[in-house]
C-alpha cells in the first residue's frame, strides 16, 4: 500500500485547512468531510498532487439522512493506481443545494453522478448531461430516498404481486 | 487483410474438423437428464410424516421470516383458546417470487420444508405459480424417496461438525450431553400441526 | 424436331424445379446436421427418423405463419422482392447440365434443359438480376437495419460479380467455349489431372470466395449478419415471403456450387479412368456435396470479416489475381500456339 | 428515415471529443437505434447510433431497463438476505457478486475467514471467473461472427456449472458463501475432478484459440478497433481486463490482497495496445493464470472450518436447535434477526472478471444495511462505450461492446 491513512488525510489537512471539516480513520480506510463548495479544489489537488494521485475514481454515491438539516451524503471513492491508496471524500448536501460536480476532474464521474441525482436526487452544478439515467426521463420520485417506499409509490402502475387469500382456487 | 489467408486459418478448419467426429456433448432433455447433485435447489416442498400423512410444518413462521423474496405466507390460527397451540392453516408459496436460495428449508427447525429436485416448472399464469399446502404436501411426498436418499448432502448449513455455534451466549457453553435426537419431532416443542 | 419435343422439355422442367427444390431443403438439413456436429450438438433429430423433416416442418411451418407486412412500407415492391430474387436463380438452371448424355438406342437425351452456348454467360447474367430482389426487399421494408442490409447486398454481390466473371475467363479461353457442357468436355482426360482447379488453381480461389459472397454464406453473410443487421435485408419479412428468401438463397448456393463443379471439378468425370462405371450424375452430386461441406466448413470455423474488408480484399486482392491470371492464360495460349502446342 | 435532431445526443463521458453531428464531413445520414432488443446488445442495452453511412459520427448509450433496485431493495433485509440479491446483479457471475458483498461484510465486522474457507473461496471465485470469461469469450466471437466458438465455450462452461451445483445446489444463483465463509464445505471428491478439469480446460482453451487468435479475419476484425489509451481508460474507469489491455496492471487481486490470493503465485496479464484485440489477449490469459491459481488453490487446501468461528455471524446447527430451550430460542433469533453490524461504513473492492467490484456499507448498528452501494464494474466500463467506437463502423460496435465485457444486470442493478 501507499500512503497510510493519516499521513493521507494530514497531507489534505495541511494544504486545505479550511475545507477539510473533519476526518476519521476507521478500518484502515480514510475519510474526509469537505466543504461542498471546495470540492473540485480538493478533488484536482488529489487528482494532481504528486504523492496521492488519485487518478481513479472508484465510486459515487449518495447516502440519505433524512433527519439531518443537510440531509445528503454524496461519497466519492478515489483510489490510486501508480501509489495504490484510497481515500474517500464526503460532502454534505442539502435537499435542492447542489454539489458541484467533478467531471472535469474525472470523465468517469459522468454517469455515476446521473446515477446519483436519478436516484437520490442530488443535482450536480456544471455536469455537462444530467438526465436520469436508470429510470425514464418524467419518472416523478427518487426512489433511493428513504421516504420512498420499497415496494413502490401507491399510485404507480399496479405491479405483478397478488395476494392470495388462504382458500383461492387457484386459476 | 492486406495478408492472404494463412495457415493460422488452416489449423482453425482442422479444429472445427476434428469435432465433427467427436460425439456431441449436448443431452436430449425431456428423456435425458444431467445426474443429479445432492444439494440440487429446486422447488421448496413441504414433508409429512409417512405414518399419519400429517404435515410436519409447526407453523413457526420462520421460512416466512427468513424468506428474501417474501414468497411464502404461513396462516396459523390458535387452536381454542390456547394461545400457546398453533394450528397450520395454509401454506402458500409464490413459486413465481422464489429466489430458490434454501433459506427456508435451512431455517426450519424441523426439517418440513426442504428444497426439491423439482426444476421444471412452467405454468401459463402466474397463479399456477402459487402452491398451496395440499400440493406442497404431495409434492413432498414424491420428493420424500430422495431426500432420504440424499439427506447428508442436503445438510448445507453445517461447515464444520466442531463449531459450537449452537450456543446462546458464549460464556454459557450448551450442554449437549443428551446427544442429538434421531428425528426432530413435533412434540418437543409447545406447537403442534395439523393438516388442514 | 420430334413431335414430343415440347413435352420432353417440360418433363425436364418439372424435374429440374422440384429437384432444384428438393436440393434446397435436403441442403438446409446437411448444413444443420453438420453445423451441429462441427458445434458438438446433435443437429434436427426430432422432426421423423434422424430429423430428416425438419426442413420439411420449418417450411411448412414458415407457409403457415402470418404474413406480415410492415406500415408505411412500400407494399408493391414488398411483395414483389422474394420473386425477383427466386425467379432469375431458378431460370439459370436451365443452362446447367447435370450429367453426361443419356442414350436410349437412336435418342440421345441431353440431361440439360437449354442447351445454349452462352450458358456460363447466362448463369452471370441471371445472378446478377437477383440483387435487385434483395435491394428492393431491404429498402421497401422501411427498416434501417433492412436497408442497410440491402446495401451492403447489392455492393457486395455487385464487387463480386466482377471478380467472379474474372475468374472464369480462364477456364473459358482454356475450354474455347461458353457452353457448360463444353467446359466439362474441354476437363475431360481420363485423370483429375486436366481438371481446370489444377490448371486454374488462384481463379478457383477466387471463384470459390466469389459464390460464397454472391450466397451470403458466412464468413460472406454480411448482408444478413445477426450480430449487426439483425437479419439484414430480409428482417421484416415473415411467413411465405420469408421462405422464398431462404429458398433463393440456398438454391443460388446450389446453383453456384453446380456451376463451380462444371467450371473447375469437371462436372460428371470421374476423378480416374478406372471409376468411369459409376454414372456422371452421381459423380456430379458426390462433387457437389463435397464443395456444399467445404463452404458449411469454411462458415462453422471463420469469423464474419468486416465490410470495408471485404471490400479490400475483392478489389485489391482478388481482382488483380483475377487479372494476372487472365493474362497469364492469354499469354501462354499465344505461346503454346505458335508453338503449335496443345493446350 | 428523417433525422431527429432532437435526438442528437452527444454522450461522450465528459472527455473533448468535438461533435460532428450537424456539421461538414460529419453530417449524420441516418440514427439507429442498436437495441434493446439487439442480438449482440447483451441483454437490454439500448445505443443510439448516428451513423453516416456505416461510420459512427455519435453515440448516445442508454441504460436502465433491468434496473430492478436492488439497492433499495437491500435496505429492507438482512445482510444474510441480501446474499441472494447479488446473485441477480452480474448473473453471469454470481459468486463475485454474493462474494463482494461478503468481503465487504466481513470487513465490516472485521472478520477473519478460517484458511479452509479462503482458499475454496479463492478457487471458487477464480472458477468463477473462468466461467464469467468463457461467456465473453464465446459471445464477444459470435458477435463477430464465429458462431462456433460460442458452442465450444458453453460446452466448457457447462463443466464449470456442474462444480457449482455440486457446491451450492444451484446452476446460475448460487447464493454460496456466506458472511464468515460458504454455505458448505466441498463436497467429496470435488476438488479431484476440478483439478483434472483444469486439465482438459486447457487443451480446449487452445483450441478455442487455434480458431480465433491465429485467425487473419480475428485479427482484422479486432486489432486496431475500439482503440483507448492508457489516460483515457483510467479517467472513464475502466477497470479489470478492460483496464489492463490498455496497457495498465491495475488487479485488485495484487494490489489489495483479499481472501488466499496473498498465497498465490500469478501473474497479471496486461498487453499495451488498448484494442479490442489486447483485451481478448487478456481475458485468454487470464483464463490460464486463472488455471494456474485453481490449481495452487487445490495443491495447497488447508483443513479445517470452512466457516469463521464466531457465533455472531456463524448459523446455528440444526440439529442442536431441537434438543434445547435455548439452542431453540437462538436457532430462531438468529434467524429472524441473523447478525447486527457495527456502526460505521467500510468499501471494499474485490476483483471480479469484469472489473472492481465494489460494495460501499454504511451501517447503523442494526442487522440490516443502512445503505448498499455497488459499484458496478460493467457500469463503469459501459461508459467507455462512446470512446471506443468513435470513428468505427457498425460491425465494430459490436465488437466494442464484446470487447468491455458488460453485463445488463450489473450495469442496471
Amino acid at each position: 500500500m501507499g500512503l497510510d491513512p493519516d499521513a493521507l488525510l494530514d497531507r489534505l489537512q495541511a494544504h486545505f485547512p479550511e475545507a477539510i471539516l473533519q476526518r476519521a480513520v476507521a478500518r484502515g480506510e480514510a475519510t474526509a468531510l469537505v466543504r461542498t463548495g471546495d470540492l473540485v479544489a480538493v478533488a484536482t489537488y488529489c487528482r494532481d498532487e504528486g504523492e496521492l494521485r488519485f487518478d481513479h475514481l472508484s465510486d459515487i454515491a449518495a447516502v440519505d439522512w433524512p433527519r439531518r438539516p443537510e440531509r445528503f451524503d454524496v461519497v466519492y471513492h478515489l483510489y490510486s493506481i501508480p501509489a495504490n491508496h484510497r481515500l474517500r471524500l464526503k460532502v454534505h448536501a442539502a435537499d435542492g443545494q447542489p454539489v458541484p460536480t467533478v467531471t472535469a476532474v474525472w470523465p468517469a464521474a459522468n454517469w455515476l453522478e446521473r446515477e446519483v441525482y436519478d436516484l437520490m436526487g442530488v443535482e450536480f452544478a456544471g455536469h455537462p448531461d444530467l438526465r436520469r439515467i436508470m429510470m425514464w426521463d418524467d419518472y416523478p420520485y427518487f426512489p433511493l430516498r428513504k421516504e420512498f417506499p420499497t415496494e413502490g409509490e401507491p399510485d404507480e402502475p399496479a405491479d405483478y404481486h397478488v395476494s392470495f387469500p388462504p382458500g383461492t382456487e387457484r386459476v | 487483410m492486406a495478408k492472404v489467408p494463412v495457415a493460422p486459418m488452416i489449423d482453425g478448419l482442422k479444429v472445427t474438423f476434428d469435432n465433427l467426429f467427436r460425439p456431441p456433448t449436448t443431452i436430449q432433455f425431456p428423456e435425458e437428464r444431467r445426474p443429479e447433485q445432492a444439494r440440487e435447489r429446486g422447488m421448496p416442498v413441504l414433508r409429512s410424516f409417512p405414518d399419519t400423512g400429517e404435515c410436519r410444518c409447526v407453523a413457526c413462521g420462520l421460512c416466512e421470516v427468513v424468506c428474501p423474496g417474501h414468497c411464502l405466507e404461513v396462516h396459523a390460527q390458535p387452536e381454542g383458546g390456547d394461545r400457546r397451540v398453533r394450528i397450520l392453516e395454509a401454506y402458500i408459496l409464490d413459486a413465481s417470487h422464489c429466489l430458490f436460495c434454501g433459506y427456508c428449508a435451512a431455517a426450519c427447525p424441523v426439517e418440513a420444508v426442504v428444497m426439491s429436485d423439482i426444476q421444471d416448472m412452467a405454468g401459463f399464469s402466474r397463479r399456477n405459480m402459487i402452491f398451496d399446502l395440499q400440493q406442497l404436501m404431495e409434492l413432498g411426498r414424491r420428493f420424500e424417496p430422495t431426500y432420504q436418499a440424499t439427506k447428508g448432502a442436503v445438510e448445507f448449513r453445517l461447515p464444520d461438525p466442531d463449531t459450537e455455534s449452537g450456543r446462546l451466549l458464549e460464556n454459557k457453553p450448551l450442554d449437549l450431553s443428551e446427544g442429538p435426537v434421531e428425528r426432530p419431532t413435533p412434540v418437543a416443542v409447545p406447537v403442534r400441526s395439523k393438516s388442514v | 424436331m420430334e413431335w414430343y419435343y415440347p413435352f420432353i422439355v417440360l418433363a425436364k422442367v418439372v424435374i429440374v424445379l422440384i429437384g432444384v427444390s428438393l436440393a434446397a431443403y435436403i441442403n438446409v438439413y446437411f448444413f444443420r446436421k453438420e453445423l451441429g456436429r462441427m458445434q458438438s450438438r446433435m443437429g434436427p433429430n426430432r422432426v421423423g427418423p434422424e430429423g430428416l423433416l425438419q426442413s420439411l416442418a420449418d417450411a411448412v411451418k414458415m407457409l403457415i405463419k402470418e404474413d406480415t407486412i410492415p406500415a408505411d412500407s412500400d407494399r408493391l415492391l414488398f411483395k414483389i422482392g422474394p420473386a425477383l430474387l427466386i425467379i432469375p436463380i431458378f431460370v439459370a438452371f436451365a443452362v446447367v447440365p447435370f450429367s453426361n448424355d443419356w442414350s436410349f438406342g437412336q435418342t440421345v437425351l441431353h440431361p440439360v434443359i437449354s442447351n445454349t452456348n452462352v450458358g456460363l454467360l447466362i448463369v452471370l447474367a441471371l445472378t446478377s438480376m437477383g440483387v435487385y430482389g434483395v435491394v428492393m426487399g431491404g429498402w421497401a421494408s422501411n427498416n434501417k437495419y433492412g436497408m442497410m442490409g440491402s446495401l451492403r447486398a447489392s455492393a457486395q454481390m455487385i464487387s463480386y460479380e466482377v471478380t467472379l466473371g474474372l475468374s472464369v475467363i480462364g477456364v473459358v479461353m482454356l475450354a474455347h467455349s461458353l457452353n457448360l457442357g463444353d467446359i466439362v468436355e474441354g476437363q475431360a482426360s481420363g485423370t483429375f489431372a486436366t481438371w481446370y482447379i489444377v490448371r486454374q488453381f488462384p481463379a478457383f480461389i477466387i471463384f470459390f470466395a466469389g459464390i460464397m459472397a454472391e450466397s451470403a454464406r458466412p464468413p460472406f453473410d454480411l448482408p444478413e449478419a445477426e450480430s449487426e443487421l439483425v437479419a439484414g435485408y430480409h428482417v421484416e419479412y415473415s411467413g411465405a415471403r420469408f421462405f422464398i428468401y431462404q429458398t433463393a438463397e440456398w438454391s443460388a448456393m446450389l446453383l453456384w456450387v453446380c456451376v463451380a463443379v462444371i467450371l473447375f471439378f469437371g462436372g460428371w468425370l470421374p476423378p480416374f479412368g478406372a471409376l468411369s462405371f459409376i454414372p456422371g450424375w452421381l459423380w456430379f452430386i458426390a462433387k457437389c456435396y463435397a464443395l456444399i461441406f467445404t463452404i458449411i466448413w469454411v462458415g462453422a470455423t471463420w469469423p464474419r470479416i468486416r465490410y470495408d474488408e471485404l471490400m479490400t480484399l475483392n478489389w485489391k486482392v482478388f481482382l488483380p489475381i483475377g487479372i494476372a491470371n487472365f493474362f497469364i492464360v492469354a499469354a501462354w495460349k499465344t505461346i503454346a500456339a505458335s508453338l503449335g502446342v496443345g493446350v | 428515415m428523417a433525422t431527429d435532431l432532437e435526438q442528437a445526443r452527444q454522450s461522450i463521458g465528459g472527455l473533448s471529443v468535438e461533435s460532428v453531428t450537424e456539421t461538414g464531413e460529419g453530417r449524420r445520414d441516418m440514427v439507429v437505434n442498436m437495441g434493446p432488443q439487439h442480438p449482440s446488445t447483451h441483454g437490454v442495452l439500448r445505443v443510439v447510433l448516428d451513423l453516416q453511412g456505416e461510420n459512427i459520427v455519435g453515440t448516445d448509450v442508454q441504460i436502465g431497463y433491468l434496473h430492478r433496485g436492488i439497492e433499495k431493495l437491500s435496505e429492507a433485509r438482512t445482510y444474510t438476505q441480501v446474499i441472494p440479491l447479488t446473485d441477480r446483479t452480474d448473473y453471469t457471475a454470481a459468486m463475485t457478486g454474493n462474494q463482494g458483498l461478503c468481503v465487504a461484510v466481513e470487513r465490516l465486522m472485521e472478520l477473519e475467514v478460517p484458511p479452509r474457507g479462503r482458499y475454496i473461496r479463492t478457487m471458487i471465485a477464480e472458477l468463477q471467473r473462468l466461467a464469467s470469461h468463457l461467456i465473453w469469450l464465446g459471445t464477444h466471437a459470435m458477435d463477430i461472427g464465429a458462431a462456433t466458438v460460442f458452442l465450444y465455450c458453453f460446452r466448457e462452461r457447462e463443466r464449470i456449472l456442474d462444480f457449482f451445483e455440486a457446491f451450492s445446489g444451484a446452476r446460475l444463483t448460487y447464493s454460496y458463501y456466506r458472511v464468515g465463509g460458504v454455505a458448505g464445505d466441498a463436497p467429496p471428491g470435488i476438488l479431484q475432478q476440478i483439478y483434472e478439469f483444469t486439465n482438459y480446460f486447457v487443451d480446449r482453451l487452445a483450441e478455442n484459440e487455434e480458431l480465433l487468435t491465429g485467425n487473419d479475419i480475428w485479427l482484422a476484425r479486432t486489432q486496431g478497433v475500439g482503440i483507448i489509451s492508457a489516460e483515457e481508460a483510467v479517467a472513464i474507469g475502466l477497470t479489470g481486463p478492460s483496464l489492463r489491455g490498455s496497457g495498465l496492471a491495475y488487479d485488485i487481486r495484487k494490489a489489495e490482497p483479499y481472501e488466499a490470493y496473498a498465497d498465490m503465485d500469478f501473474e497479471i496479464p496486461v498487453f499495451p495496445d488498448g484494442d479490442v484485440f489486447a483485451r481478448y489477449r487478456v481475458r485468454i490469459e487470464e483464463m490460464k493464470q486463472s488455471v494456474r491459481i485453481i490449481r495452487q488453490c487445490i495443491e495447497h487446501m488447508p483443513d479445517g472450518p470452512v466457516n469463521v468461528q464466531d457465533s455472531r455471524v456463524t448459523p446455528p446447527k440444526r440439529e442442536v436447535a431441537m434438543t434445547h430451550m435455548e439452542s431453540m430460542i437462538n436457532h430462531f433469533m438468529w434467524n429472524i434477526h441473523s447478525f447486527p453490524t457495527p456502526k460505521g461504513e467500510v468499501y471494499s473492492a474485490i476483483e471480479s472478471p469484469k472489473g472492481e467490484l465494489g460494495y460501499y456499507i454504511v451501517s447503523d448498528g442494526s442487522n440490516k444495511p443502512y445503505r448498499l452501494r455497488i459499484r458496478p464494474p460493467s457500469f463503469c466500463n459501459l461508459q467507455a462505450l462512446p470512446l471506443l467506437v468513435r470513428g468505427q463502423m457498425i460491425a465494430d460496435v459490436v465488437a466494442c461492446i464484446g470487447s468491455i465485457d458488460i453485463v445488463l444486470g450489473e450495469v442496471d442493478r
